[in-house]
């Protein structure tokens, strides 16, 4: 074991946070109109880094942009001409403060289905150019699951730098990868204390993580519930369970792991340009056809979809739950459906409760 | 205000009656003090249903839903969601035979603060305007009164509304949550998600949420009956109710105190005209 | 409400955008085509001169416009809209313009509300008699558009002109 | 992908002198879809036309822009060009660069041509967008409705009915004639009226092809072009016309006397009676708001003396229904009331007449046997003061327009006073004298010289009584003074005004009215015979003021129309209506309210695909359906397209500037 930590008190680690920002391209979590989104930040007073819960926003947004514009056209009586968009140049350097642990496993969860098939090259440039810097939460709150995902979430290497808010008051920070490693090297951590394999900071560390380990709420086992799903495809439980979904979309929106698109342009004159945005398989005509076929016309087929890709399918592919425990959905849905009850219940019982 | 009791009654009488094949109602989450609607078929789930201030979400909704298509259902509304009821009837999206309403005189409904929504503290119309069943006393008709926020927003100038707005339309994520909440989005396809239309707009960028946003708040217009399910809905938390409380607002002053789906046979405000109707900013 | 700082002429409802020395003002024309065109063909029949920032399309009756056209337009080309119609009353569709009348009522003061000068989409009735009157109502447009500065709504965002 | 051929016309100097044409062509040359642009010095012109119809084989263009005059000028003329190439129609797109660009930016050709090529690249955006339409064939029944029996309705009917066309002629009063029956004689022949006018009534009841309704009203109309209904209420009669044989015995004992409207209240007629004579049909029918049977049930007169029982007291309204394929509206006029001419003490003075009640006087069947009397003291007057525009011309207290026939009349009613009364003498207050008319100037001249009345032109101010003559006190303007004339007896010549039933009937028939209550024609100059509904045509008064030879060449013109309509088995109509599209439509049925024309009903469809569950949606009648595209604006689920302004075609030409 060779583990650096960089300890400091809480004024330390905002003297660290103004450091960052005022060196590197910085997104941390803004609040607007109640709202926690990531957004490139320039000073630490407009933004919480350490803000008690996830964001009501993923940062998938960072990686996989809400609107991208794929390409931008001119198409006269010369020819069309297909240049790059200006923006968005992938190539700087960035940093996002306040990812908690279930936004930042994400991007581990969807790193796979962004490098199987076709290569999606600007994701992977955002990828690498991306410092995480994660703070873990100090405790679960009513809609939290994550632990009970297939993953060590106290050893998880999906950030490049742990923060730690010690039982004992003290701030730790660790690098989790060689990006975090290099990035915590020089000016920043010139003001904390650097130990090397410290027991006391490793049992601080441990605490904390129990105790938010401990203050979870929600726990299942996965694995059945994998199982009991994959048999339960035809099972008209799916109609009860979804007929109080308003479709409404959301929960794909803010999920961190969702990545379905679909492909737009707009034209003014003779420019146009052409985007990639979110979609939604809960949209009804999501899977409607050219030909006007529709596999899932109907409300249940859709949610089936849903639950059965987070908790079958892509496991089935990928060997991981398409599903970080985040609780994003559950929080933004407009009749407070949860994906946990629905999944923990749906294969084990007859009668929904 | 509780009528969980009386709810259940009702619930398991109609279906000992064989009066619905199903009662839209709410239910505990099972994991915090918020409810979740509940479809209920089976006489046996009655006992799960609640009603109670935190019982939010406007039901009617669900009437545009495949489950309650063709059925004769059972339905809880409170004082604006029986307008949209209203509406839907006068619109032909309900068959009023097939349903059986329990009206609430409704004493408004509280967010997670334990504090009444602002819809209804301001509210107009309480009581439910239709149903089959009332429970509680009504009250009576309330005074329409401006909204405080639009109020406030009115004064201020060009520059800060624009700059406000634009935060706005900056923050929507095209999700449409709004719409689907809305029990009176109930078109077979949206216009702004038909493809072949050239109100597509597929992106989510600030252009498109400006366009899709002003576009639905339009569609809204008369229509809306201020249930705020869109709001309540809207992941980015975006003020939604600004556009259509806006609306409601200039057709009420100009259009002969329209309100929506408070009258039998009352379309919105765009349906109809007066010979009487402002003219003085038309050159 | 000329919208100008440093003499330089600016959006009035966004300072931040500058207009270019020879800024001219795009506006739409949305004309009924049974009095209004007719009038703005009787227009260049008497040959009565106006400002030559508009671009007029043709509609059946000013029924026919649905409110997002306005914002379409505001949205993508244009700086200002003119709508035109048959007097009330005049309507070759009996009833058309009323209902016209309401929803540009409606748009127009969201429009404001939401920090869009209220110039920015105008209305008239414009009979097919009144040549004179079109020429009128398209240079005060013209005068009002060129006050508020470029609108600039979302167009920069994505396209460049 | 599309391919646009683009023609820039010069029109000679018109545009060219304003907007630098070849410039324009460039410019449109330089878009994506145009694959032909070229200019020409006169593209309506035939060699222009060949350019066009060439360049759509060579070129195989899909649509094309025709940068010219406006689109009402030849959008038909070029629709017609592409035809002849075998092209649709309704693939043309007109961009109107005279009188939106050259004509009125003729200052700044800079502006003027990038206006022009931003309208040409407009065009062509929206062209792109064009569809092929075809004209849409809907049948016809062929039966004409005729709306009042006057001498318009009755040439109508007559010239109608002739081409054997089944026509039904619905009357308001118990005879037709109209207000033509009321006249003596007629300007500027001076043929008798009744001699002309009742050989026309009676063929007009012994028509084959002629189904006369008297006494009754149209109290709807539904459907459109070729396929109306109207609902016909028969006022109830309380006399069985079929087995009345018009003997009058009726008439002659009926006890209750009734001021005589067909004499202008001059004499009595009975609560029991047929309005005139000659009346078509001369059948009486009862006045049931005088009938003291039917009032208080006491009487019964009638029904005694009629010996083949004809009188039924218990006749209701009847409403019978008939399904027609046009309307000719000939509701005729009425007479402006004079009361707020007060300082000519109209209403006190009881020899101040107006000219039907004058016309009623001198006629032969009239309530004095032709000769005209003072109403205060029956006697034959001497001197008689004629004052025309009464009412006319007069903004303050009548209406703005010229009645067009008063001049004329006036003329011929001192020639009547002149023939009738030996020894009298005309004094005429006139504003000018209008004989614009065929012989009618000279029959104005002849008047003046044979009458030798005296013209004086000037307002009269005042008329007082001087014991028991009229005090008319006027100026003279020709010498600068005013002059008081002593009459006997003064006729006002009142202002023809609209049938006062015209606003309520054209709201029924939904066509257009004027301020005064005029119907509107479609087109002042172009279309004076049709209304802008489909199938509805005007004729005589009910459009505007006229004499009886305008009135008449107006119902004919109507005839011609109908008979026009009526040609073919099916009528062709412009296809540039709205459609619905099921799939999109939610069924809220807004559009069916809003529709001005009830052009919308609702259908079932299934579901879905072979669903048995079924869903309402709105339904097009494509015959009734005009093109207004209010619909299509409320439409939220954009379900409704009006072919030609598809949402598309207009938002390509917003986006494209």
């Amino acid at each position: 074991m060779n583990t650096e930590i960089f300890v400091t008190d809480k004024a330390g680690l905002a003297t660290f946070y103004e450091a960052i920002i005022a060196k590197h391209e910085t997104y941390a979590p803004v609040e607007k109109f109640g709202k926690y989104e990531f957004k490139k930040v320039s000073a630490l007073s407009g933004c919480d880094p350490d803000a008690p819960i996830a964001t009501t926003m993923s940062a998938k947004p960072l990686f996989f942009p809400r609107s991208a514009k794929i390409m931008k056209y001119t198409a006269d009586a010369s020819g069309t001409k297909v240049s790059e968009t200006d923006e968005d140049p992938l190539s700087a350097q960035r940093v996002i403060l306040g990812m908690k642990h279930c936004d930042a496993r994400s991007l581990q969860v969807l790193d796979k289905v962004y490098n199987w098939d076709f290569i999606d090259t600007d994701y992977q440039k955002r990828r690498r150019n991306t410092v995480i810097i994660s703070a873990r939460c100090d405790k679960a709150d009513t809609h939290c699951f994550c632990t009970s995902l297939d993953y060590n979430v106290e050893r998880l290497d999906a950030m490049d730098v742990l923060i730690v808010n010690g039982a004992d008051g003290k701030v730790y920070i660790e690098p989790r990868t060689e990006k975090g490693k290099s990035f915590l090297e020089g000016d920043l951590t010139h003001h904390m204390t650097h130990v090397r394999d410290n027991e006391e900071a490793a049992k601080a560390m441990k605490k904390q993580y129990d105790a938010f380990a401990g203050s979870f709420r929600l726990n299942m086992d996965y694995k059945t519930v994998n199982e009991g799903l994959s048999k339960i495809f035809d099972s008209p439980q799916f109609e009860n369970v979804s007929d109080n979904c308003v479709g409404c979309n959301t929960c794909a929106f803010v999920c961190p792991t969702c990545h379905c698109f679909k492909i737009s342009d707009e034209k003014v004159k003779d420019t146009g340009v052409r985007y990639k945005s979110y979609d939604s398989c809960n949209n009804g005509y999501f899977t409607l056809m050219a030909g006007g076929h529709n596999p899932r016309p109907v409300k249940y087929r859709r949610w089936r979809q849903r639950a059965l890709h987070k908790f079958v399918y892509y496991k089935e592919r990928f060997g991981e739950n398409l599903c970080v425990g985040c609780g994003k959905c559950t929080r933004a849905c407009p009749v407070n459906i949860s994906i946990f009850e629905v999944v923990s219940t749906l294969p084990h019982i007859n009668n929904i409760q | 205000m509780d009528y969980t009791n009386q709810i259940r009654e009702i619930a398991a009488r109609l279906f000992s009656e064989n009066k619905i094949d199903v009662f839209v109602g709410y239910r505990m989450t099972g994991f915090d003090e918020n409810q979740v609607p509940v479809l209920i078929r089976d006489p046996k789930e009655v006992p799960r249903l609640v009603f109670n201030d935190k019982s939010v979400f406007n039901l009617t909704n669900y009437l545009k839903h495949e489950h309650t298509r063709g059925k004769r259902v059972g339905l809880v509304v409170k004082g604006c969601d029986s307008r949209s009821l209203q509406l839907l009837l006068t619109e032909s999206q309900v068959k009023r035979d097939r349903l059986y309403v329990v009206g609430i005189a409704c004493e408004g409904v509280v967010d997670d603060a334990g504090q009444k929504y602002q819809n209804c503290q301001e509210c107009v119309f309480p009581d439910a305007v239709v149903f089959d069943e009332m429970l509680g006393t009504p009250k009576g008709n309330g005074q329409y009164q401006v909204n405080a926020d639009i109020r406030e927003l009115a004064s201020k100038d060009l520059v800060e509304r624009r700059a406000y707005f634009e935060e706005v339309f900056e923050n929507c994520i095209r999700c449409n949550a709004c719409r689907h909440s809305c029990p009176m989005c109930y078109c077979a396809k949206c216009c702004i998600d038909q493809e072949s239309s050239t109100l597509y707009n597929g992106a989510n960028t600030t252009s498109a949420a400006f366009h899709a946003l002003m576009t639905w708040s339009l569609h809204l217009a008369g229509r809306c009956v201020d249930c705020r399910n869109c709001e309540k809905a809207c992941p980015s938390h975006l003020p939604l109710h600004l556009l259509h409380k806006w609306n409601e607002q200039v057709i009420y002053e100009n259009f002969q105190e329209h309100l929506a789906g408070v009258h039998e046979g009352d379309r919105g405000a765009f349906y109809k005209y007066s010979l009487q109707d402002p003219d003085d900013f038309i050159m | 409400m000329e919208a100008a700082v440093n003499n330089q002429l600016v959006s009035i409802e966004k300072p931040e955008i500058v207009a270019p020395p020879d800024w001219q003002p795009v506006i739409i024309g949305i004309l009924c085509n049974w009095c209004s065109y007719a009038g703005s063909d009787l227009t260049g029949t008497s040959r009565i001169q106006y400002p030559p920032n508009i671009r007029i399309i043709r509609v059946p009756c000013s029924s026919r416009v649905d409110p997002w056209f306005l914002i379409k337009s505001l949205q993508t080309t244009a700086d200002g809209v003119l709508v035109s119609g048959c007097h009330p009353g005049d309507c070759h569709y009996i009833s058309g313009n009323y209902y016209a009348r309401r929803r540009f009522l409606v748009t127009k003061k969201l429009l404001h509300f939401t920090g869009f000068h209220e110039n920015r989409i105008q209305f008239s009735w414009v009979s097919a008699a009144e040549g004179p009157k079109f020429a009128k109502v398209v240079a005060k447009v013209t005068e009002d558009i060129k006050k508020l500065g470029p609108l600039h709504l979302y167009k920069k965002e994505n396209f460049e002109k | 992908m599309a391919r646009v051929g683009v023609f820039v016309c010069f029109c000679g100097a018109n545009i060219a002198d304003f907007v630098d044409v070849p410039a324009v062509v460039e410019e449109a040359k330089r878009i994506r879809e145009v694959k032909f642009a070229i200019h020409y010095k006169y593209m309506c012109s035939d060699p222009g036309q060949q350019q066009i119809r060439d360049a759509i084989v060579q070129h195989r263009l899909t649509s094309i822009v025709v940068a010219a005059c406006s689109p009402r000028m030849h959008e038909k003329t070029f629709r017609k060009a592409l035809s002849d190439a075998g092209m649709n129609p309704y693939l043309l797109e007109v961009a109107n660069i005279r009188e939106h660009s050259s004509w009125v930016h003729q200052k700044d050709k800079k502006a003027a041509t990038e206006k022009a090529a931003d309208l040409v690249r407009m065009a062509v955006a929206k062209s792109i967008a064009n569809e092929q339409l075809h004209e849409i064939s809907v049948p016809v029944t062929k039966r004409a409705l005729v709306i009042g029996g006057g001498i318009a309705g009755i040439q109508a009917a007559l010239d109608i009915a002739d081409a054997r066309i089944p026509v039904v002629l619905v009357e308001k009063s118990p005879s037709i004639g109209g207000k033509m029956a009321q006249l003596d004689e007629t300007f500027p022949t001076l043929d008798c009226s009744q001699c002309i006018l009742t050989p026309k009534m009676v063929d007009v009841a012994s028509h084959p092809y002629i189904e006369l309704i008297p006494y009754s009203e149209v109290i709807e109309l539904d459907g459109f072009v070729g396929n109306y209904k109207a609902k016909i209420r028969k006022k109830a009669s309380y006399v069985n016309f079929k087995t009345c044989t018009g003997c009058g015995a009726c008439w002659q004992k009926c006890p209750v006397k009734v001021p005589n409207e067909y004499n202008m209240g001059l004499d009595k007629r009975k609560a029991i009676y047929t309005p005139f004579p000659q009346a078509v049909p001369n059948k009486p029918v009862i006045d049931a708001t005088h009938c003291t049977m039917l009032l208080k049930g006491k009487c019964g007169i009638c029904s005694k003396v009629c010996e083949k029982g004809s009188i039924d007291y218990t006749m209701k309204d009847e409403i019978i229904e008939r399904e027609i394929g046009a309307v000719v509206v000939a509701t005729g006029y009425d007479l402006w009331d004079p009361k707020p001419y007060e300082e000519y003490g109209v209403g006190r003075f009881k020899d101040i007449i107006t000219s039907l009640e004058f016309e009623r006087m001198v006629s032969a069947n009239g309530p004095t046997n032709g000769v005209p009397v003072r109403p205060s003291d029956g006697k034959v007057p001497k001197n008689v003061v004629f004052i025309k525009c009464i009412g006319s011309r007069d903004e303050a207290k009548g209406i703005e327009y010229c009645s067009k026939i008063c001049c004329m009349y006036t003329t011929k009613h001192t020639i009547l006073l002149h023939h009738k009364v030996p020894g009298s003498h005309s004094y005429v207050f006139y504003m000018d004298i209008r004989a614009a008319g065929k012989g009618y100037e000279e029959f104005v001249k002849k008047a003046q010289v044979d009458t030798a009345a005296t013209y004086l032109r000037g307002r009269v101010s005042k008329i007082y009584k001087k014991g028991d003559k009229l005090m008319v006190r006027g100026e003279d303007a020709q010498i600068g003074q005013v002059v008081e004339v002593e009459a006997d007896m003064v006729v006002l010549a009142t202002a023809v005004i609209p049938n006062k039933d015209n606003p309520d009937l054209a709201r029924l028939l939904g066509v257009s009215y004027d301020k005064y209550g005029y119907m509107s024609e479609a087109h002042p100059k172009l279309r004076p015979v049709e209304t802008a509904k489909a199938g509805i045509f005007l004729a005589g008064c009910t459009q505007a003021p006229k004499d009886i030879p305008d009135t008449v060449s107006q119902a004919s013109a109507c005839a011609a129309k109908v008979c026009g309509l009526f040609s073919g088995d099916t009528m062709k109509k412009d296809p540039m209506i709205s459609t619905v599209n099921n799939e999109y439509c939610s069924g809220c049925q807004n559009c069916v309210k809003v529709c001005p024309y009830g052009a919308i009903v609702t259908e079932e469809v299934p579901m879905g695909h072979g669903s048995k569950e079924m869903r309402t949606v709105a339904k097009i009648n494509e015959g009734v359906c005009q093109g207004c595209g209010s619909c299509v604006a409320i439409c939220r689920s954009m379900a409704i397209t009006l072919a030609g302004f598809t949402d598309p075609q207009i938002i390509n030409e917003i986006v494209s500037i």
